[in-house]
């Protein structure tokens, strides 16, 4: 590896941990939905976590970020609680949003976290207000959207590349790039292989990096996110990763090219960064320790999202609007 | 043998691509099956240029459809969940519903656009939407609702066959029903409300995924409380068939109208309006509406349930109508 | 002095940007006026970054806007014709409406669309609807529809000061109206309806741009007829009075609903629906309904003249409201 | 002129009579409107005949057509008459829509000319679904799409780039880049000067011409559809011109750059086309004869269409459905 990251031990550790994080708690929502304990559509980020965790390491707590319908490893990432998040998809009140949001539906305003959206490509022009925001009151801070490359279809992503470049808005825009959509490979879906491709003609500065390979997302996201603070205008970086997973929970996969999941699985980014952290003479017992801590933390947070209380029944049709339910104005 | 809500939609699909050299299907997936699985199969035996898989692009895939059918196809478009074709309004509204009339009758758009709606399971609120309102509310287009397998396979046929665009509302409920399809070939008629129930007490008129659930409360109303409830599956919208509702009130004298949409500004409101208007010297009773909290549909199921019509509250309903005033 | 609509609109928006600068507005061409000329002479006076310019896409600055809401600012974001909103209903109705409940109370959407509706002179069947009874339908969202400069005025500030979005419908016949406004600042209520005219003998309750010609129609039927309409403007259709059209009807008890928008699934059927729900026995006369044929706007005069309603229509349906039945 | 047709007197002439016929037929609606006339919102062409003329005189009467807000030029062009276009426009029972449709929503199906839609952007998926219905169908037929830079900015635009390359649609889309959007620049619509810069990512092939030399875009459209109907994908054609009229007749222009607008009165497509003419031999008295047959013929259709009936009131909630109103399944 020839990153300059590669020696930063400590860097390289935290990159290890949240990838833990995010492939365990992957890993124990996946059981849960399989056996019909998670509401609603279960999407999970499974071989992609070193986008997340490679992105969000260079981002300040105060950055925006916003996601879509794959949106577990960015929020955790991001730095909310396993606990309230692993409640919020099973739906509890003690979880990030209540319980009314749900899965495709993360929002943790307090980390920044402004919303991930289930509609694909409706996050994007969303990151660019946020930006926008920031920009008319002249804060330091950037918004930060992650999205598929299916996502490019959505013709508001098009759209959100022009008023980015055009207003000069500082936002990163992340693809993962995991040449699939749904059940149809990248190819049924457009003759363009990257999606940082239609971000060239705006002249927005793009980077395309192996996005199993956490420390050039890292590296990557460094660059860019110094280039939006210091310029203050957009900047893309495309992922390639790959999806271990199946569309949701309970995708059959009829689809599935079998070796190409083998191959993949050779290039799984969690074990990759194993490998080099032992290789980097880190020892396995740390890394083992490590994990082992990552375990018990999620363990704990399902024995508290659990036993949480649901919402209440009663309370189905607070939060719609800001005024309070008694006021004569109120709808 | 009974077939499924699915396979019925299918069986439809199968024999209009069958009959008809300009029946084409386009949407995401749909050469897969399309997320429900309605189109399984039919990429294999009418090949991927007639079932053919689209990039997500609801409103190119939407304005294309309606061009292709202007000129002369007649597309199948499949928009994966309702709360998506929120992309694809102006294609709809502004270009399918007004080509006929903006070109003084020159050219039609016979396309379906086939999608699917309803809170289940806690698929959360962009993914549960029930938003047939809106549509009704288009002037150019025709809105169906299939309540159960039959009603699938003969008003999707019935739609294919139809010259206007009709947009066909799916319940995801109801996907998994099943019951015996006709064995020969069957369209269904567009515009005729159907009696799913009869009754003397009241009339409930109701349409698409609520169907079932209508069903079931009015019979335990008539084994709790003796209400022997008539129910009217509208079966579309658009057209919709007041007619059928006022003689059944003209038995009744009482009308109640359940739907999963929100109650506020839902299609409830229109049946309620043009009935008390025709027929007002029938009404023995204020007409009652059931439909959902005015929230979005929530993720945690506890609070789904709480926000939608059940089978409880359409039963005190009943009783409230028929008791009570 | 006589303000015009326009003028109201701009004074509203111009106190705003200058008492609260997280205020902004954005649309197309806003910084040359809008198309209606609404916004003329602010970006002169706050810049061209607090009054934006974009490019022509209605769902990404619908989006943007709603993002930057979140974010804290309080934008004003003009859709050119509601007609367009066809292209920013993702962002308005899955994004906007829903953030709030989806976030569990942690955000809000402290945004205004400023759009414009209705049919006049020729405008055509792309730049003439009225699509509120879409949006009025959509839980989160609020929708205001100011009929006078004053309402403009005062409900525009209202709107911006609401930290739920609101969907703020102008109408383009409005424009050009005057009259006085207040010398000081005033905040219109918003949820409580505007009684315009005291009658006795029938109710009609309309909003927007209905609502002169509404009027004008209750002064013919006094003159002609001898019948004394009390007139109510909604103001708002998220909140809806329905109290103050009570409160009128155990008067009146007799109710007619005029609006623009297509009848079919209009507005005026929740009116008449939650009304002959909550006060049935008040009604001496089925409620009555005056809206746009069920058709696309025609261009030619003639034919726009003969689908909208008029004073005529207006007049003869308070006739046999009160007469007849 | 180094253009290959330059030599085609007879082309060239038919031409110049398609481009005086618009450019007679918008000054006349001009001073319609300008007198109340017209009905709606009129937005004329004067400027860009050259693009009208020269595209559609590639066509067979048999490929479709579609455009937006400022179709009169084009719908000539593809040999609507110009009684019942003007007809249209007056709102008359006689002209193409049955008065229905107006300036914004021409349509002559017969002709190939399947509509103009008044929602910028909007009418590119259309063109596509026509060129599909041609390719299910194995015909041989392209579908040409006229659109303005302004409707770069609607996503749809970007889907369709993406659709037609990825099914190879025989579509041929013509951006007429008159650097304006209403009352804006483009510079403040986009970064990107070039509405075809959007293309090059899908592979599309590209021309850029000079929009105001009628010769030049033949030629390029000529090259294109060949490629269209030989390859049986999208081309794509960028027309750099100028509207000379205002964005609406009765727009104040305040916007309005007047250097820059005499700068573009010397380019007058219809004057160099002329000049042209003339150094190529072709006698005064010819081109003036022409003119004035055109002339003549739009004085007649102006009769005709102004003592056209209106549609009838009775009629106004006709063609809404295509089944006949008494059948009882019909709304
Ligand atoms: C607008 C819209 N259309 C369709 C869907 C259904 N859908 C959910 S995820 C998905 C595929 C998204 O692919 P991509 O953006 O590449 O993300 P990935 O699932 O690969 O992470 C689709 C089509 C949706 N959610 N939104
Ligand atoms: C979706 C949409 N948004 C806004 C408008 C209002 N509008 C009409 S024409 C126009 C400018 C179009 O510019 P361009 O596409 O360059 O065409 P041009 O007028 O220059 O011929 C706008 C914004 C519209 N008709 N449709
Ligand atoms: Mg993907
Ligand atoms: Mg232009």
């Amino acid at each position: 590896m020839s990153s300059p990251e590669v020696g930063n031990q400590d860097l390289c550790l935290s990159l290890y941990r949240m990838m833990v994080r995010i492939r365990l708690f992957e890993e124990q929502v996946g059981k849960l939905a399989a056996a019909g304990q998670v509401p609603g559509l279960t999407h999970l980020s499974t071989g992609q976590e070193a986008v997340a965790a490679g992105v969000c390491a260079v981002l300040r707590p105060q950055d925006y970020l916003f996601s879509g319908h794959r949106a577990h490893g960015h929020t955790l990432a991001k730095g909310s609680p396993v606990t309230a998040v692993l409640a919020e998809i099973l739906g509890r009140e003690t979880g990030l949003c209540r319980g009314r949001g749900g899965s495709m539906h993360l929002v943790d305003a307090a980390r920044g976290m402004l919303g991930a959206t289930g509609v694909v490509g409706g996050n994007i022009p969303l990151a660019l207000g946020a930006a926008w925001a920031a920009q008319v009151r002249g804060e330091d801070r950037l918004a930060v959207v992650f999205f598929g490359d299916g996502a490019s279809g959505n013709g508001v992503f098009h759209e959100s590349l022009n008023l980015a470049s055009l207003w000069r808005l500082p936002v990163l825009f992340v693809c993962e790039n995991n040449g699939v959509a749904e059940f149809t490979q990248r190819e049924e879906h457009s003759r363009v292989a990257f999606t940082s491709e239609f971000a060239k003609p705006y002249d927005i500065p793009v980077r395309v990096v192996d996005g199993n390979d956490v420390l050039a997302v890292y590296t990557a996201a460094q660059a860019l996110v110094h280039w939006v603070r210091q310029a203050g205008g957009p900047a893309y970086l495309e992922c390639q990763t790959y999806r271990l997973s199946g569309h949701y929970v309970g995708d059959a996969q009829a689809y599935r090219d079998k070796a190409e999941l083998a191959a993949w699985r050779e290039r799984d980014p969690l074990l990759r960064l194993q490998r080099q952290l032992l290789a980097q003479g880190v020892p396995a017992a740390e890394l083992t320790a490590q994990a082992e801590a990552e375990r018990q933390a999620l363990a704990q947070a399902l024995e508290l999202a659990r036993t949480a209380p649901p919402p209440a029944a009663a309370e189905a049709s607070a939060y719609v609007y800001s005024c309070a339910r008694e006021t004569p104005t109120c709808p | 043998m009974e077939t499924s809500y699915t396979e019925a939609l299918r069986r439809a699909l199968d024999e209009e691509l069958a009959r008809d050299p300009a029946v084409v299907i386009l949407g995401e997936d749909v050469a897969a099956g399309g997320a429900f699985g309605v189109t399984r199969g039919l990429a294999e035996r009418y090949g991927v240029e007639r079932v053919r898989n689209t990039p997500i692009s609801e409103a190119a895939i939407t304005g294309l459809a309606v061009g292709a059918a202007v000129a002369g196809l007649r597309p199948v478009l499949e928009v994966m969940f309702i709360d998506f074709i929120t992309l694809a309004m102006d294609n709809l509204v502004n270009q399918a519903a007004k080509y006929r009339y903006m070109s003084g009758g020159q050219l039609s758009v016979p396309l379906v656009v086939r999608t699917q709606a309803g809170a289940a399971g806690g698929a959360a609120a962009q993914h549960s939407q029930s938003l047939e309102a809106w549509l009704m509310h288009v002037p150019g287009l025709l809105v169906v609702t299939p309540s159960s397998p039959c009603e699938a396979y003969g008003l999707l046929k019935a739609a294919i066959r139809q010259d206007d665009p009709v947009v066909f509302i799916e319940h995801k409920r109801l996907y998994s029903k099943r019951e015996d399809l006709p064995a020969s070939e069957w369209v269904a008629p567009l515009g005729q409300a159907r009696v799913v129930r009869a009754g003397v007490d009241a009339t409930v008129v109701t349409y698409g995924g609520m169907t079932p659930l209508v069903v079931d409360a009015a019979a335990r109303a008539a084994a709790e409380a003796g209400i022997d409830a008539e129910v009217i599956d509208l079966r579309s919208l658009v057209p919709l068939d007041v007619d059928t509702v006022v003689q059944s009130l003209q038995r009744t004298h009482r009308l109640l109208v359940v739907h999963e949409a929100v109650q506020n500004g839902g299609v409830g409101a229109e049946v309620a309006a043009r009935v008390a208007e025709v027929a007002f010297d029938e009404l023995d009773a204020p007409i009652l509406r059931v439909g959902a909290a005015f929230t979005p549909i929530p993720f945690a199921p506890e609070l789904e349930r709480a926000v939608l019509p059940d089978e409880q509250r359409i039963v005190s309903a009943l009783l409230r109508l028929v008791k009570e005033a």
